[in-house]
């Protein structure tokens, strides 16, 4: 099961943490994206509206970075801190 | 020194061990940021989300971005995290150097980071209801004076 | 506040009675100077003379430029004269506005103006004898980015 | 009698303060300092050594500016505070 995180704006509505055993043709961090989009529309409401940063293991990566069951997704809305 | 804080601090504290121990430094830049109330929008506190272990992690390679820019003796941040109630510290930054230039603009660069680039979401809690923000246009410009 | 100080100051004490009363603000950008010792010059102390009521009037003009260039909140300087020892600070400037750029600039600003035209000199006593000292080039260049 | 006040390096050499009957011929700051050069071999030397600033009843002025022997006449070598 993959890990998937959720902060900021996200974490409202899909809660901090879930377990998701990736679809097949859930491959990369942009398919994943995609396919809650397609099942969650607070997901993807929340998503229309800023561009999110993808970490994969605590590393922030670009979309077509490719995923696995053993990663955890982090969801990063834009920063705001200081 | 690089801290995130869940609990009420004293910048003035901070800033003055820091000093004590920035031995050799002639110039001590500093920034503190404090949560407004009074603009209008009945803001009562800040929430402050963060990702445990890469908000740290992306603060220290700030901070050793702004030592390969500029030649300095120390740097400590303290940042907030969780609840901020208003009139309260949110974020300290000091900077210590030999001269003033490059501690000034150091401090500078690092909120400019801490803005835009630092794995933090910030929630206002106001009276009629929670609202996260996101960094203003004006932010990212600032932060993209740095770019080389 | 513009406070010229003969005697050791708290700059931490200073600048937590002025965050205080900087009302609204939620940006105070700070710098405190402090006396080198460890150069290889052999400085024990520093000497600054000063010409009383001048020196009191161009720093007070200086503050009211920067409030007329930044929407500020506040504006504190603190400089001392006379005999300052080595590890000693020698001036604080603290700045309060509602956002950090104008208090980070014009803290800055008001430091170029203080190393290049307000009316203090400065003696170092080295080990070897007194030395005045004039501002460096980089200070004039410094001072120079200011100019409208 | 003007009063003249010396600062920084220029009171090591002059003392902070003299009181001096100008002479009928300097009625101007600058005509004050070549008098002060042409008797005084130390003012001379601290002044060929730096730009000096010069204020006349606290108020920074030109060379140029006429004095008279009721003014307060200040030699400021470079500012260095901070």
């Amino acid at each position: 099961m993959a890990r998937l995180l959720f902060f900021g704006a996200l974490s409202d509505v899909m809660g901090r943490e879930r377990a998701l055993m990736l679809p097949e043709n859930v491959r990369t961090a942009r398919a994943l994206i995609d396919h809650l989009c397609g099942f969650d529309s607070a997901f993807a409401a929340a998503y229309s509206q800023s561009r999110l940063r993808i970490a994969v293991n605590e590393i922030i990566v670009p979309p077509e970075t490719p995923i696995g069951d053993s990663d955890e997704i982090a969801f990063l809305p834009p920063f705001s801190g200081g | 020194m690089i801290l995130l804080e869940p609990r009420a601090f004293d910048p003035y504290a901070h800033l003055s061990a820091f000093s004590a121990e920035a031995v050799g430094a002639g110039a001590v830049a500093s920034f503190i940021g404090v949560v407004r109330g009074d603009d209008g929008k009945g803001v009562l506190a800040l929430f402050l989300d963060y990702f445990p272990g890469v908000t740290e992690k992306a603060i220290t390679q700030a901070a050793e971005e702004a030592r390969r820019r500029w030649p300095l003796v120390g740097v400590r941040i303290v940042h907030r995290i969780g609840e901020v109630k208003v009139g309260e510290p949110v974020v300290l930054v000091a900077v210590a150097a030999v001269h003033r230039r490059p501690a000034l603009e150091a401090c500078d660069f690092l909120m400019d980071f801490l803005k835009t680039e630092a794995p933090f979401w910030k929630k206002e809690r106001r009276k009629d209801g929670d609202v996260w923000i996101e960094p203003r246009a004006e932010d990212y410009a600032d932060r993209a004076r740095w770019d080389e």
